[in-house]
């Protein structure tokens, strides 16, 4: 049980890493690192076949192109960031933190310590999740999918025709 | 079906008059003369019915305890027929005196449309229905107030909306009481039923500011920015009889209220009568003075309506038809001054009676009739609401009113004195146009001739006297 | 029939976006508004079909699915109620609208609106359709990220503002919502609608603590999507830096979606939970007072507008609180008044920004007589808001009022009744400073509002008056449905 | 027959405004018409109808009554009515207003005739106010520049009316029933007392008792003179005397030596004394006469007030004097103003010689006016004097006093304006015209007859209306009265050839009074009118009305700027709140999940 928690701090550093640090690059290191920790969680928690999928997808496949695309575009967009330097964003961000923090602590308590006992190794295989009572969102996921394609032509290209 | 007719063609009709505007100016007020006078005709039919004994009536039961129903009887049938005579003489009057002005269009819609709420309202039998057109008169009164369209009347016309539509949702919420005691909205079931003191007080909230009460009154000489044909229709003769009229559909024909109003209504009518006459006393607005003498009189017929004895009731209602004319013929006289003086201060005013002497006898015989001098009519309304307030064992009230009605002499007295008589400042100035001294003088004419023929109204009133206690 | 329409919901935004991108590039670009009105007007006529259909049938449900098997145990599927559907046709109204209002307000190069209205409308058909709590959650992604895109789209970078915070106040409510369906998950192993009525009728979750704790989770994160008051500050801020046409498709029918039909769908699961209704209450309440005690402090149009649209939430937030089916009614009743009168006053505001060229209250003043037509639908718009008889607004409050007076909230009735003179006050305001008064020598040249924006304005206040002059007899046609 | 009695008075007023230019057919027309109306008056008298019609409005009825108390009003004015119509016809000759004056002046008769005929009590009260029309057109004709004068009368007239109607309102309410006829003793207690006291200042103020007397003296300088002959002259005063002769002696059970009939003398006295001193300095003779006329009425009022047979018979009787004297009078002086131009007795003198009808006949009414013994005006005293005194010698001072000073101030009156030396403005002072003149002559010999024939005026007649048993004409009772008023008359003259010789003229007679130590406060604070009640009045209700205008201002206030300015700033401190910095609103966010949390679960 003190695996779970550990893996999920450690996540959770990645994480606030990722949103805190100045440049893109290191931003996308942090996300691998927060993705790959999250696996480990997956995993410890007994849901193998999730910790493969976040494993491979998130942290191998998305950081690649992550990378790869910023390092060859050298677009603007590097210092995109630092026009959102939002001192006063970062300046709260602790305090944000603590706050989400106290409210975790005290649903823990609240929930009378170790109430999360782990799930039983679903003996459902991918197959029938996906196909099965997942089956609605199948069309949630075509739905995601397009949205996303369109978000990033819309938003990028605009860059480009501003300029 | 005549009922339809009555409250359907000033209430449809109004919307076509923008419409008729752009082709030309006179065909357009021509036709909401026509609209109105329909009304008048149907009303004049449905009276004859009421006299005949039927009761004409139509219905619509919806869910949820509402209901659309309209019911002819006495007392609709007398307040119909006041407000569309008066509404007809100030549409004649406006013809003279709103022709140079712009957006008419919409003047004379929101008239007609007025007109048309007034009739759905007297004729509706649901407390739903009541609300829906004492809601379409705050809508027509605050255009009609804000026709100037300057930044101030802008902000006395929402003023205006702002506490008719409050005190409209106090009175909803009374009505709800009611509802949630009776389980109906339906004025015809409520007939005899004891109405619950809380609900009752929150529906006279709404009766007073609607007929601009003591404290509740501001919105009413704030009003007088408006075109005078305005304020007479809004603030003389019709809009403000709603409130008087309701008080008496509900709490005095139809539902029982408790013993506590016989007394508590006529203490707030006489505060208000005082303290607005007090004010009237001291204004220098020449339509300012006039509105406040509104507010005093209304406090006579919500006197006459809610002490609880028969005289005093019949009274009220007499009282309510007198002043409508009257003080309709006072506004209009008040607009021909201001209209050919160009001032509505009374200070710069005076001895306009040589220039101008078919205006003031208009002036004085309608004043005369609000004083309640005898051959006019106003005396008969003001004696039997004074007696019937001694009759419901109420003379320290009636002595209060004798004290109002010497103020109200005082203050017109003063009007009419600072106005016309004294030394003449305005020496070149001619009469006012043909069409408004025959409004203006129509109607001054007939609350002396009402004086004399008194006793076809009274008999009305006491049918529906007879009806209520 | 009724299954053809049922597909549609879904593919048919599909079949659309697909169509869109692959004929020719300029050749949609130049027509994407006649795509999206297409789409728009197939979701219109599909809810009007299945609307019929459903209430000849008294009012019932029909199940089904896309290209697979629901008959299989445990296998979820697509339902289709009354309530569903007329909600469906709540948002081919609004789209209709927001169509209109696009094809004068955007210009071809930002033609991919079609595409984003398309997978908007999509996601808000899936959150109705669904029958299970994650695919709602899923379906309501899609639309949140949809509507931060359509925000962001029209703006320069430097002004990506308010989308941000539309999509970061969003994230935090999937935040809630994921940890509360977390929560019951763990409780109740399946987050499949019958399944859930079913548990909360044996009581077993009422005393639970962890179930409680999701309960607020819930209510929360939906809240937020409604825009109640302690949630609601993205909304103004989205308002303004989105593009008119979206402003009507946000304020008009996602935080319906999004929102109250969220709280709707877990009030009806978790009826058990009897302070669910006082916090509706509350919110209901503190939203109504605050959102109109700020809207009469705005000096731009569509922030009035905007918290005018928070104060209104707080009406249908009452009328659910009741619990009631009159109260159900009540608030299908304001939705459908509220997303006709907000959309008409946008349609205002677009009118207003491509004739006038401005927004800000200080600048505007005395246009009635410029433009007539869309000063007497803003005049309208008012009356409607304002609960004034003639108008569907003051049919749907009459409904909440009598609903909360049945349910015994006597105070709460009063409460809202009182409020309302709020909600005219600031509307007299915004009529006196943008339309009333004397005209500003900037504003001399001023025509009146052209094309589909005025046809959209004259169709939304003919539907303003017509369907309140019909209200007896949709009442009537309730009753006898036994609905009331 | 009773229709008659209004249809003649309102067609005469027609016909005369529609021929006001041509004099001899408007003469001849206004005696045919008024002869016409006495002879109808007096048919109706032998009569004694009692008609009702049905054609009434609610809480009306149309109920008509000629009693015997009503036979002996209306005859009185009928007969004074015929005098009055020649006179004005006369006096109105070439006029502007002439025309108008008329129709007035015949509407208020047929008001009038109404008023004394009624039987319903609101009936009553409809005629009644109706004379306050015609009161105001008349004062309005002639001078719409300077109308402080009708305003006055209206405001003092309308109030006193006014009180009226509460009066009447409480009796009836206290009676049951409307008709005068039915009303027997009513009790004066509680509200009973209150609607007789209103009742009772109506018809005095109607009368012209002391509150509601001050338009009388204004009226005098500016309204023509026939109106004060018609008005305060005659028909007022029967109109009020009437009703209040009903209520003391029937209506209500009004015993003498009650508070109520204590207090109806004390306001007889003190309108006496007031009435009677402002006169005695009175420098123009119109104005000097409208104060003798207030005085006349306090001692009615006094008669009436005793409560006691020969009281009320005194007072009816000098009601009766008074009307032929007191218009005598007024139509002397209308005469003098028309032929020797002016009443100022300033610039008037030696008149005896140019207009010796005139003279004779006022001297006559001075005579009778002074209660000189032998006059009628003597005997109709001396019943007042010697009911004053059987209630309280208080009283009888008071009217002794009062007659002192009357007839110091007609010796005055008679001496500067007919004997001494000739002056007046217009040269050649002739005789007035018969319609001027023949009124006055008559009216003279009307008084020589009742002075020497008392027993048909009083006893037959008031008597007979008001059932008095033992005759009060045969002589005075006590010789002793007799003496003491005659001692005072003998002080009187003394007091003015006194005053003549001290001051060097007759008109100067009266001014060593007018500068005695305690009367020269009295008389400087009545200059700067401080005693008229309208003063009062006035200044009651201004103040009153700037109170009630500052609280509606503060009730605008609140309207206005105060509620709005409330919501305007809770707005303002709400949106301060929402500043657009995002971190904010997650707090917010937060704040709200914990606070919905919270609610939760204590609901």
């Amino acid at each position: 049980m003190t695996l779970v928690l550990i893996f999920a701090g450690l996540e959770l550093t990645f994480g606030i890493y990722a949103v805190a640090s100045k440049s893109i690059l290191r931003s996308a290191i942090g996300l691998a690192l927060a993705s790959a920790m999250l696996s480990t969680v997956f995993y410890a928690l007994g849901a193998q076949l999730a910790s493969v999928f976040e494993l491979s997808v998130c942290s191998g496949l998305v950081t690649v192109i992550f990378i790869s695309g910023v390092s060859l575009s050298h677009s603007p967009k590097l210092d995109l960031q630092g026009e959102y330097r939002d001192r006063e964003r970062n300046r709260y961000l602790p305090a944000l933190l603590i706050g989400g923090g106290a409210v975790m602590l005290a649903l823990g308590f609240l929930l009378g310590g170790g109430g999360l006992e782990f799930a039983a190794d679903s003996a459902q295989s991918a197959q029938e999740v996906l196909w099965g009572s997942r089956q609605a969102e199948v069309w949630g996921q075509i739905a995601a999918i397009l949205c996303g394609g369109v978000a990033v032509t819309v938003l990028f290209r605009e860059e480009r025709r501003d300029r | 079906m005549v009922l339809l007719i009555c409250i359907g063609t000033p209430l449809l009709g109004a919307f076509l008059l923008p419409l008729l505007g752009k082709r030309s100016a006179k065909l357009r007020n021509g036709t909401s003369l026509a609209l109105v006078l329909v009304s008048l005709v149907c009303a004049g039919l449905l009276t004859a019915a009421v006299v005949r004994g039927q009761a004409p009536s139509l219905r619509m039961e919806l869910p949820l305890g509402l209901s659309l129903g309209l019911k002819a009887d006495a007392l609709s049938v007398f307040m119909a027929l006041t407000s569309c005579a008066v509404t007809a003489a100030i549409i004649i009057y406006s013809m003279g005196y709103m022709k140079h002005y712009d957006h008419l269009g919409e003047f004379y819609m929101m008239v007609t449309f007025f007109l048309g709420a007034m009739m759905g309202l007297v004729f509706s039998t649901s407390l739903m229905e009541v609300y829906l057109f004492w809601e379409f008169s705050s809508l027509c009164s605050w255009r009609l107030i804000g026709f100037y369209r300057d930044p101030e009347s802008n902000r006395r016309a929402n003023k205006a909306f702002i506490i008719t539509v409050l005190g409209a949702l106090m009175m909803l919420l009374g009505f709800l009481g009611i509802y949630g005691a009776t389980g109906t909205f339906d004025m015809e079931a409520l007939r005899g039923v004891g109405l619950p003191t809380w609900a009752t007080a929150l529906v006279l909230v709404g009766i007073l500011s609607k007929s601009a009460t003591f404290p509740l009154h501001s919105w009413l000489p704030d009003a007088g920015i408006a075109p005078s044909p305005v304020s007479s229709l809004l603030h003389a003769a019709v809009l403000v009889k709603i409130g008087v009229y309701f008080y008496a559909r509900l709490f005095v024909v139809t539902a029982v209220v408790a013993p506590v109003f016989h007394v508590a209504v006529p203490v707030i009518a006489a505060v208000s009568a005082l303290i607005s006459a007090g004010c009237a006393m001291v204004e220098t607005d020449l339509k300012r003075v006039v509105a406040y003498s509104t507010i005093s009189q209304l406090a006579f017929m919500l006197l006459g309506l809610s002490c609880g004895s028969r005289t005093a009731f019949v009274g009220g209602m007499l009282y309510i038809m007198t002043h409508s004319v009257a003080k309709a013929g006072l506004f209009l006289c008040c607009g021909i001054v201001e209209h050919t003086v160009h001032t509505k201060d009374i200070t710069k005013m005076g001895g306009l009676v040589k220039v101008m002497p078919v205006t003031a006898a208009a002036f004085m015989l309608s004043a005369l009739s609000v004083m309640g001098i005898p051959p006019f009519s106003g005396f008969f309304a003001k004696y039997l609401v004074i007696s019937g307030a001694v009759e419901a064992g109420q003379p320290l009230v009636a002595a209060v009113f004798i004290l109002g009605a010497v103020m109200t002499v005082l203050y017109l007295l003063r009007l009419f004195r600072m106005v016309f008589l004294g030394s003449c400042t305005f020496p070149e100035v001619r009469e006012g146009s043909p069409a408004m001294l025959g409004a203006a003088v129509g109607l001054a004419s007939l609350s002396l001739l009402l004086g004399f023929v008194m006793a076809w109204p009274s008999a009305l009133a006491t049918m529906i006297g007879g009806a209520a206690l | 029939m009724l299954s053809v329409c049922a597909h549609g919901f879904i593919l048919a935004p599909i079949a659309v976006v697909l169509i869109y991108n692959l004929l020719g590039r300029d050749f949609a670009r130049r027509h994407f508004v006649w795509f999206a009105g297409a789409g728009t007007v197939w979701q219109l006529g599909s809810a009007f079909a299945a609307f019929a259909l459903l209430w000849r049938t008294g009012g019932g449900s029909y199940r089904f699915s896309i290209f697979w098997d629901m008959r299989a145990p445990g296998a979820a599927y697509f339902e289709l109620s009354t309530l569903k559907v007329f909600l469906l046709l709540m948002i081919g109204l609004v789209s209709l609208v927001s169509v209109l209002v696009a094809r004068q307000t955007i210009d071809a190069n930002r033609s991919s609106y079609a595409n984003l209205l398309m997978i908007l409308m999509l996601g808000m058909n899936g959150m109705l359709l669904v029958t299970d709590l994650f695919s709602l959650y899923v379906f309501m992604e899609v639309t949140g990220i949809c509507c931060f895109v359509m925000i962001a789209m029209f703006r320069s970078r430097a002004d990506l503002e308010g989308a941000f915070k539309y999509l970061v106040m969003s994230e935090m409510a999937s935040i809630f919502l994921l940890t509360g369906f977390a929560f019951l998950f763990m409780r109740t192993g399946s987050l499949r609608y019958e399944d859930l009525q079913g548990l909360t009728a044996t009581g077993g979750l009422l005393e639970d603590r962890l179930v409680g704790v999701a309960m607020v989770l819930l209510l929360s994160g939906f809240s937020i999507k409604t825009g109640a008051v302690p949630f609601h500050s993205w909304l103004p801020d989205a308002h303004q830096s989105a593009d008119t046409s979206v402003s009507v498709l946000l304020s008009g029918i996602v935080i319906k979606i999004a929102g109250v039909y969220g709280l709707m769908t877990v009030c009806r699961l978790f009826e058990g939970f009897s302070s669910m209704r006082t916090v509706l209450a509350v919110l209901g309440a503190v939203s109504i007072l605050a959102g109109a005690l700020l809207a009469a402090r705005q000096g731009h149009f569509k922030r009035v507008v905007a918290y005018s649209s928070v104060s209104q939430m707080g009406y249908i937030l009452l009328a659910l609180s009741t619990g009631t089916t009159l109260g159900l009614i009540g608030a299908l009743a304001h939705i459908l008044s509220h997303a006709v009168f907000k959309t008409t006053l946008f349609a205002n505001a677009a009118a207003l920004h491509e004739q006038a060229g401005t927004l800000e209250l200080d600048e505007m003043g005395g246009l009635e007589e410029r433009m007539p037509k869309t000063a007497l639908s803003s005049v309208i718009a008012f009356l409607s808001l304002a609960g004034i008889p003639p108008t569907l607004g003051f049919w749907s409050k009459l409904l909440i009022l009598l609903a909360l007076w049945q349910s015994g909230k006597q105070g709460l009735a009063a409460f809202a009744l009182l409020a309302s003179i709020f909600t005219s006050a600031y509307m007299l305001r915004l009529q006196k400073k943008a339309f009333f008064g004397h005209i500003r020598d900037s504003l001399t040249d001023v025509r009146e509002a052209t094309g589909t924006v005025l046809a959209a304005e004259l169709l939304l206040t003919a539907l303003t008056v017509l369907i309140g002059c019909a209200y007896p007899f949709i009442l009537s046609a309730l009753g006898a449905q036994g609905l009331l | 027959m009773m229709l008659w009695l209004f249809i003649l008075p309102l067609g005469a007023g027609c016909l005369l405004w529609l021929f006001r230019r041509n004099y001899a057919l408007s003469l001849v027309l206004a005696l045919g018409f008024s002869a016409a109306h006495f002879a109808v008056a007096y048919l109706l008298c032998q009569a004694g109808a009692d008609i009702s019609y049905s054609f009434a409005p609610y809480g009306f009825g149309l109920w008509f009554r000629a009693d015997a108390i009503a036979q002996l009003y209306l005859l009185l004015s009928a007969g004074m009515f015929i005098l009055l119509a020649l006179y004005t016809t006369g006096f109105c000759r070439d006029k502007s207003w002439g025309g108008a004056y008329q129709f007035c002046l015949w509407v208020s008769l047929a008001m009038l005739d109404g008023a004394l005929l009624s039987d319903h009590l609101a009936l009553t009260l409809f005629f009644w106010e109706g004379l306050l029309c015609t009161l105001f057109g008349m004062l309005l004709l002639r001078n719409t520049e300077k109308p402080q004068t009708a305003i006055k009368a209206l405001t003092v007239a309308g109030t006193a009316d006014l009180l009226l109607m509460l009066g009447i309102a409480l009796t009836i309410h206290a009676a049951g029933t409307a008709r005068l006829s039915e009303m027997h003793h009513l009790p004066i207690s509680g509200w009973g007392a209150v609607g007789c006291a209103c009742l009772l200042a109506g018809s005095l103020g109607k009368a012209g008792c002391v509150p509601f007397h001050s338009w009388i003296p204004d009226a005098a300088a500016d309204a023509p003179t026939p109106f004060l002959a018609a008005f305060p002259g005659s028909l007022e005063k029967i109109a009020g005397i009437s009703l209040a002769s009903r209520i003391v002696t029937g209506l209500y059970d009004f015993h003498h030596g009650s508070a109520a009939s204590i207090c109806v003398m004390t306001v007889g006295a003190v309108t006496l004394l007031y009435g009677v001193s402002m006169a005695l300095i009175q420098k123009d003779m119109k104005r000097l006469l409208s104060w003798h006329a207030i005085s006349q009425v306090g001692y009615i009022v006094l008669g009436l007030g005793s409560g006691v047979a020969v009281g009320v018979a005194g007072g009816v009787y000098h009601l009766l004097n008074n009307v032929l004297y007191k218009s005598g009078l007024f139509m002397a002086a209308g005469i003098l103003e028309r032929q020797a131009g002016t009443t100022d007795l300033h610039n008037l003198g030696g008149l005896g010689r140019k207009l010796p009808l005139t003279t004779v006949s006022t001297i006559i009414f001075a005579l009778s006016i002074a209660g000189f013994p032998g006059t009628n005006g003597f005997t109709s005293k001396e019943l007042i004097f010697d009911a004053a005194l059987e209630i309280h010698p208080a009283f009888y001072i008071a009217a002794l006093v009062g007659a002192f000073m009357t007839a110091a101030s007609f010796l005055k009156l008679t001496r500067s304006a007919f004997f001494g030396k000739f002056a007046a403005p217009q040269k050649d002072v002739r005789e007035a015209g018969p319609a001027a003149l023949l009124p006055t002559v008559l009216l003279a010999a009307g008084c020589l007859v009742c002075a020497f024939f008392p027993v048909l005026p009083l006893d037959k007649w008031i008597g007979g209306a008001y059932g008095f048993e033992e005759s009060f004409a045969a002589m005075p009772k006590s010789p002793v009265l007799v003496g003491l008023s005659c001692g005072v008359l003998a002080l009187a003259v003394l007091d003015h050839v006194y005053g003549s010789r001290k001051e060097g003229s007759a008109l100067k007679a009266a001014d060593h009074l007018h500068y005695a130590p305690g009367m020269k406060q009295y008389y400087a604070c009545a200059e700067r009118g401080a005693l008229d009640p309208y003063r009062w009045l006035m200044g009651g209700v201004d103040a009153f009305s700037r109170g009630c205008a500052w609280v509606e201002s503060g009730v605008s206030w609140l309207c206005d700027t105060g509620i709005p300015g409330a919501v305007r700033n809770i707005g303002d401190t709400l949106s301060r709140f929402n500043t657009g910095s995002l971190s904010r609103y997650l707090a917010l966010a937060v704040c709200g999940l914990v606070a919905v949390g919270f609610i939760f679960y204590l609901a």
